[in-house]
């Protein structure tokens, strides 16, 4: 189960690499960035199985809830960007 | 097993399909649902916390920026040349290519996880992720509760005097009396609850922050002055630092709670990353103080 | 003797938070800006009387269950010059926004201390995800300031930047999973013992190294540099350019001295990023002579200079005997240290140019040597320290590496480290011409604000005669 | 004292770097306060060191090479060159900028190309004595372009190519010197490490040896690297006075001295005969700078190639082993640059005064600027080499060297030099007196006295040097000093 997730976790990098490279839109872009977040949160959460005693390891998930904090904060500031750009283009036009 | 590869092609799934439509409000849903689902895996991960962090923000405050963007902007998507394309494939697959023989080497560590329980009675609280969080690693979330703030900042210092969308609609008006009282009781329960069971300061403050969305959905404010609003932005990091600095001064160290003091300690700075991280959200969907 | 590391990110901190504080703006401005700087310095000139590193665990609790800080002579150093480039660029904007931009002064003081609270916590810190979680703070707080000014040209810089630099910090954070997956630890003195050859952690490499690449510009990743540092104003675009880039080859050559073992494949990989640096330094250079305006010169410029950082490391690979290992240490610091300081006082003087001319262009570049000498005297000291002339700083750190190489039998670095010298003389020499050409419509006698010139004026004098103290300055690295 | 030579024309530089321009009397002040001081503290070492005692400060830079200041009778002769040169030409200054902008900018400038040439001569290593070398390329180019003309920005763009060019040379080799000698200290009669190197590798040491002799070439103008120096005399005349004709140049020169007495030593120099390729060079840039000069229609340029041709006499001295040669060599460096001075002064103040930039333009000059011209005939003389003037002794020494080394080809170039000097200097001579001019006289005195006097007390200084040779307070004794020195007694 552990290789599964390890693999379901490189896939989904491989995946939003691709589209983050080529994202037709700032949009997409951020959204592919927030994919390869998951995709390292679900690598990291599946090593704090991989341990031989009974508890998950709880130290990769304070990790990966700083993770998403951070990550939420960072999506928050480049929707802003974007929706200011995009002010910006309309009152151009 | 099932559960898992069902869980996890149904992940893939909708990873992709957000990532492939070409219609923005279609792309923003499969991200939601990505967000949903992937909460459900923390939860078959054993990582309550995350999966519920991952629900209220990952999933939930995201996406309700993710549909104002797609609601007030107009998003222009331009050609992508074919040969970028090529390269972006090569890479990935190279970058898959690079990983394979990673599977091979993986075996069951002994980690942190012992000494965690080990010391845990030491941190003043009793649940382990909150005593890694807050007490064995809480100068990381010094930090992050500085990058949150910095974000918001930045957000207002972006869009000064963007409009604020509204929602008019008697059901929503009349539900919204609801709502937030029960917001605000119940983050605060699950603030508390952080300190021995699944829950915590994050998660709390993203529901309230999620209450306080929705009653701004309903064309109200928070009716509070502005001065007193930006100070509360600010007092998770000022209590933070201030009670960092106060053990720092008094001999202890940076960060180092004396035991007595842990617990208390660590109730105050959830309490107030809580409060600050509810008006932080709200305020970076609203773009403004 | 002693010094709680805490205060060096708390103190910044504190006084971002206050100067968004309206009345109280100006104080918090004062009192916290020098209490960081005297903080800075204090560490200094504590890591060069130590000579060892002294590690601090953040909360009580030893690695790997908590976080460590070091302070040694190179994380000494990146403080001591960090705190030099903020105070000269801080009395720099008490100027600025007198006089421009007023409605924007409300902010940037927040990101200003939050910038310098980033850097220090990222010098500081020895934990793998504390540094990630630093470099978020820098990213942010770099996105912010270069969409500050507000037009569309630099929000859509901005936008760029803050999407390629969450992509690297996802990347480096990938890197640092794998690392914990492997060896259960983030703290880079504990991962130091247990990395060995043919080891795990050469599956981080890639993650890792793509991330501080693209974090630090580095060929073919530079491609973000030069909208986002000149789009913004001169005091945010001296900032960025001069320090915001240093943090990742800063970590890189932590890493690789102190915490890689001796593995045949690190020798490519090091040869493959000294390749790249080397492209840099050219293309750059060749970029930054082609530009028109003086902000995109100096942001090519950027890339090119950074391109030393990487062209040297495979003389970390090499650097076998402690006595060469000091001479790189020193090499990088030298040139970390006085791009950054001559950087920031070309952007702070190109502002005094916009300032009087507003224009950017480098042809109508005022002819400051007869109307600001000041002004002038910034522009010639940052100059000569960024083309490697002696005495600055520049060319103990060109002299230092050069001559490294050569003991290593590496001529190519050699070779490339002179030419890029040459390169940088030509891209600067046009900054020089226009400055010094008397013609009468390019001359202006409106006054520029006293501050906006002294302490342009200051950081590249030090720059430039930061060489006759280097060897002072240089006994810190000794016992990194 | 060794700082104190170093440190009161830099100090002097960065208080003008902060005087506003309109503080005239406060800068004058502080100048000529310092260059008396500089000359005063010259003095009192020149006495010490005649008496044996040594001066020396250093102080780690980096960790394989100090930043050293030494104090030897070579350094000290060029100390006290150019620091009585700088007070004259200080004065000059004054009164040639008077009323015109930029002052401050000036004055910076030039004390701090002074604070490197004293560096120059105080190095006492090759590490030194680069940093001081390339700071005053980077000093000197502000004062080369101090007009702003486009002229200006065109000859300052020249030099700078060649100056940095030069530069990365030199560089290389102190990289080289370093990494594979590990020691570039000077020491009277050549560093000891380095002879051991070269037995090692005589090939990398010889090509070490061109290195950087044409590194220093570059600075001195020697044949294919002169092509900034006759550029760079846009520049306002105190500069093209004492930095090109003095203080640049003869850094070049004596960075050669330097190079053959102190790193490699002379027995070195001629049992590897690295010498004749470098001397046949400036054999031919000795001939080439006097046939160009000849040519010159214009006073500076005509007066540039003359240095250009000037130098290779001292390069030859020089180069050429033998205690004569090194003495004439040396003895040639300070009556050179006094008598060069002088006539850039000179030609200076013609074209102050009456707008006279061309040979034929100073006609009528004898009747209305006389103590000038005066000035300039005994300067041209000297130059010359005519008997009872300081240019005949040195002219002198450089010959018989050259007969004791049996170096005849260098014997007849010395002669061919010196014809040709009358050629190119004369002229100007005959059509200053002789010549008419429609302009009216003015009264004495001719221009500001600031001007007049300083070039007045160099030419009477070339007068003095070579009627009264045995005195112990002329050159020769210094130089006899020198040389017996260098090839022990």
């Amino acid at each position: 189960m552990i290789s599964f997730y390890y693999i379901l976790s490189f896939i989904l990098v491989a995946v939003s690499v691709y589209h983050f490279i080529a994202a037709e839109s700032p949009f997409k872009r951020l959204i592919a960035v927030n994919i390869l977040g998951s995709a390292v949160f679900l690598f990291f959460l599946t090593t704090s199985k991989n341990t031989p005693s009974q508890n998950p390891d709880p130290v990769p998930h304070a990790l990966v809830l700083t993770g998403i904090v951070v990550a939420v904060s960072a999506t928050a500031v480049g929707i802003a960007l974007i929706l200011s750009l995009s002010k910006r283009e309309k009152d151009e036009s | 097993m099932l559960l898992d590869l069902m869980l996890g092609s149904l992940l893939l799934l909708s990873a992709l399909l957000s990532l492939h439509s070409r219609n923005s409000l279609k792309s923003g849903i499969f991200f939601v649902v990505f967000g949903l689902l992937s909460g459900l895996l923390w939860v078959r991960l054993e990582a309550p916390d995350v999966a519920m962090v991952e629900i209220v923000l990952g999933s939930a405050v995201t996406s309700l920026l993710i549909f104002k963007l797609i609601a007030t902007a107009r998003i222009k998507a331009v050609k992508v040349h074919r040969i970028r394309k090529f390269w972006a494939g090569v890479i990935s697959l190279a970058f898959l290519v690079y990983m394979i023989p990673y599977l091979l080497t993986l075996r069951k560590e002994q980690r942190i996880e012992v000494l965690v329980f080990e010391k845990l009675s030491m941190s003043g609280v009793e649940s382990p992720v909150t005593a890694v969080l807050l007490n064995f690693r809480g100068y990381d979330t010094l930090l992050e509760v500085g990058v949150i703030t910095l974000a918001v900042f930045g957000i207002i210092a972006l869009n000064k005097g963007d409009k604020v969308y509204v929602w008019r609609d008697p059901l929503v008006q009349s539900l919204s009396r609801w709502i937030l009282p029960m917001t605000v009781f119940f983050s605060f329960y699950v603030t508390y609850l952080g300190t021995f069971s699944v829950g915590g300061a994050f998660q709390g403050g993203s529901l309230l922050a999620g209450g306080l969305i929705f009653l701004s959905l309903t064309g109200q404010d928070v009716h509070i002055g502005e001065s007193i609003k930006k100070s509360l932005l600010l007092l998770s990091l000022l209590v933070f630092c201030g009670v960092g600095l106060m053990y720092a001064v008094t001999g202890y160290g940076f960060l180092v709670y004396p035991l007595p003091l842990s617990t208390i300690s660590i109730i105050l700075i959830e309490l107030s990353i809580c409060l600050s991280t509810a008006l932080l959200l709200y305020t970076a969907y609203r773009g403004k103080v | 003797m002693s010094l709680d590391l805490g205060y060096l990110v708390a103190f910044p901190i504190l006084g971002g938070l206050l100067s968004l504080i309206g009345r109280l703006r100006l104080y918090a401005v004062f009192v916290f800006g020098l209490l960081s700087c005297f903080l800075s310095f204090y560490a200094f000139l504590l890591s060069l009387k130590h000579g060892k590193p002294l590690y601090q665990w953040v909360g009580g609790w030893i690695p790997p269950l908590g976080i460590g800080l070091r302070l040694d002579g190179l994380s000494g150093f990146f403080l001591m010059f960090t705190a030099v480039v903020f105070v000269g660029v801080g009395v720099y904007s008490l100027g600025f926004f007198k006089s421009a931009y007023k409605e924007r002064e409300e902010f940037f003081w927040f990101f200003f201390f939050f910038l310098w609270a980033g850097l220090n916590a990222f010098f500081l810190s020895e934990d793998l995800f504390n540094l990630y979680v630093s470099l978020e703070v820098l990213s942010l707080t770099a996105g912010v300031l270069v969409a500050l000014p507000g037009h569309k040209k630099a929000v859509r810089a901005s936008l760029n930047y803050l999407l390629l630099s969450l992509f690297a910090s996802l990347l480096y954070l990938f890197g640092v999973a794998i690392i914990y997956a492997s060896y259960g630890s983030l703290s880079m003195h504990m991962l130091a013992k247990s990395f060995s050859e043919g080891g795990e952690f050469l599956y981080s490499l890639l993650p890792l190294i793509v991330s501080l690449s693209i974090k630090s510009a580095l060929f073919p990743f530079h491609f973000w540099l030069p909208p986002a540092h000149s789009s913004t104003i001169a005091p945010a675009s001296a900032l960025l350019s001069s320090l915001v880039v240093k943090p990742p080859a800063y970590l890189l050559l932590r890493v690789w001295i102190e915490v890689f073992p001796k593995d045949k494949s690190l020798e490519y990989v090091s040869w493959v990023l000294g390749l790249l640096g080397a492209l840099a330094i050219f293309f750059g250079s060749y970029y930054a002579i082609r530009q028109k305006t003086i902000k995109m010169l100096l942001a090519y410029s950027t890339v090119a200079q950074m391109g030393y950082l990487f062209l040297i490391v495979p003389l970390y690979y090499k650097a076998q005997y402690a006595e060469m290992r000091t001479t790189v240490i020193e090499g990088f610091t030298m040139q970390a240290f006085s791009h950054a300081l001559a950087k920031a006082s070309m952007f702070l003087a190109s502002g005094n140019a916009i300032y009087v001319s507003k224009r950017d262009d480098i042809s109508y570049m005022p002819g400051f040597a007869h109307s600001h000498p000041f002004t002038f005297f910034a522009l010639f000291f940052s100059g000569a320290t960024l083309v490697g002339l002696p005495l600055s700083g520049g060319f103990f750190a060109k002299f230092l590496l050069i001559k490294a190489s050569f003991e290593v039998s590496m001529l190519f670095q050699g070779v490339v480290l002179l030419l890029g010298s040459l390169l940088a003389a030509l891209y600067v020499y046009p900054i020089w011409r226009e400055s010094l050409s008397f013609q009468p419509e390019k001359i202006y006698h409106l006054p520029i604000p006293r501050l906006m010139e002294v302490s342009a004026f200051a950081l590249g004098f030090v720059a430039f005669s930061s060489g006759l103290v280097a060897g002072f300055l240089l006994q810190a690295l000794s016992g990194v | 004292m060794v700082l104190s030579l170093i440190l009161s024309s830099l100090i002097a530089s960065l208080l003008i770097a902060f005087f506003k321009e309109e503080w005239y009397l406060p800068r004058t002040l502080v100048n000529v306060v310092a260059a008396f001081y500089k000359l005063f503290v010259v003095a009192y070492l020149l006495w010490a060191t005649y008496q044996g005692r040594v001066f020396e400060i250093s102080y780690p830079m980096v960790p394989f090479a100090d930043f050293h200041l030494r104090i030897d009778p070579a350094g000290l002769l060029f100390v006290s060159l150019s620091s009585f040169l700088w007070l004259l030409t200080t004065l000059y200054a004054v009164g040639y900028l008077e009323g015109s902008p930029n002052r401050r900018r000036f004055f910076t400038f030039f004390n701090l190309a002074v604070t490197s040439t004293m560096g120059i001569a105080l190095a006492g290593n090759m590490f030194t004595f680069f940093l001081f070398y390339e700071l005053l390329t980077l000093s000197t180019y502000p004062l080369v372009v101090h007009r702003g003309t486009q002229k200006a920005l065109k000859a300052g763009g020249v030099y700078l190519v060649y100056t940095l060019l030069g530069g990365s040379l030199f560089l290389l080799c102190l990289v080289v010197l370093y990494t594979l000698v590990g020691n570039g200290d000077f020491y009277t009669g050549g560093n000891p490490k380095l002879a051991l190197w070269v037995e090692g590798q005589p090939l990398m040491a010889e090509f070490l040896f061109y290195g950087l002799f044409f590194s220093m070439g570059v600075k001195a103008a020697i044949f294919p690297l002169h092509g900034w120096l006759t550029r760079a005399m846009v520049a306002p005349a105190p500069v093209s006075a004492l930095l090109h004709a003095v203080a640049v140049v003869k850094a070049g020169a004596f960075g050669v001295f330097r190079l053959i007495y102190n790193l490699y030593g002379v027995d070195l120099v001629q049992s590897m005969n690295l010498w004749q390729l470098p001397a046949y060079l400036a054999g031919f840039t000795l001939l080439f700078g006097a046939l160009m000069a000849v040519f010159q229609e214009e006073l500076k340029k005509r007066l540039a190639y003359s240095t250009i041709s000037h130098l290779s006499y001292i390069f030859l001295g020089i180069l050429i082993p033998g205690q004569i040669a090194t003495m004439g060599g040396l003895l040639h460096l300070v009556n050179h640059g006094i008598m060069k001075i002088t006539l850039f002064m000179c030609v200076g103040n013609y074209s102050q005064a009456y707008g006279a930039h061309k040979v034929r333009e100073v006609a009528g000059m004898g009747r209305l600027m006389p103590i000038t011209t005066l000035s300039l005939t005994l300067a041209s003389l000297g130059l010359s080499g005519i008997p009872l003037t300081a240019g005949y002794l040195s002219k002198k020494y450089l010959e018989e060297g050259a007969k004791m080394a049996g170096v005849e080809w260098a014997l007849y170039l010395f002669y061919a030099g010196s014809i040709l000097s009358v050629l190119y200097l004369m002229p100007i001579v005959f059509v200053a007196w002789l010549g008419k001019s429609k302009e009216e006289k003015r009264n004495f005195p001719e221009t500001s006295l600031l001007m007049v006097i300083p070039p007045f007390i160099t030419a009477f200084l070339t007068l003095i040097f070579g009627v009264f040779q045995h005195q112990k307070l002329n050159p020769v004794t210094w130089v006899k000093l020198i040389a017996s020195i260098e090839y022990g007694p």
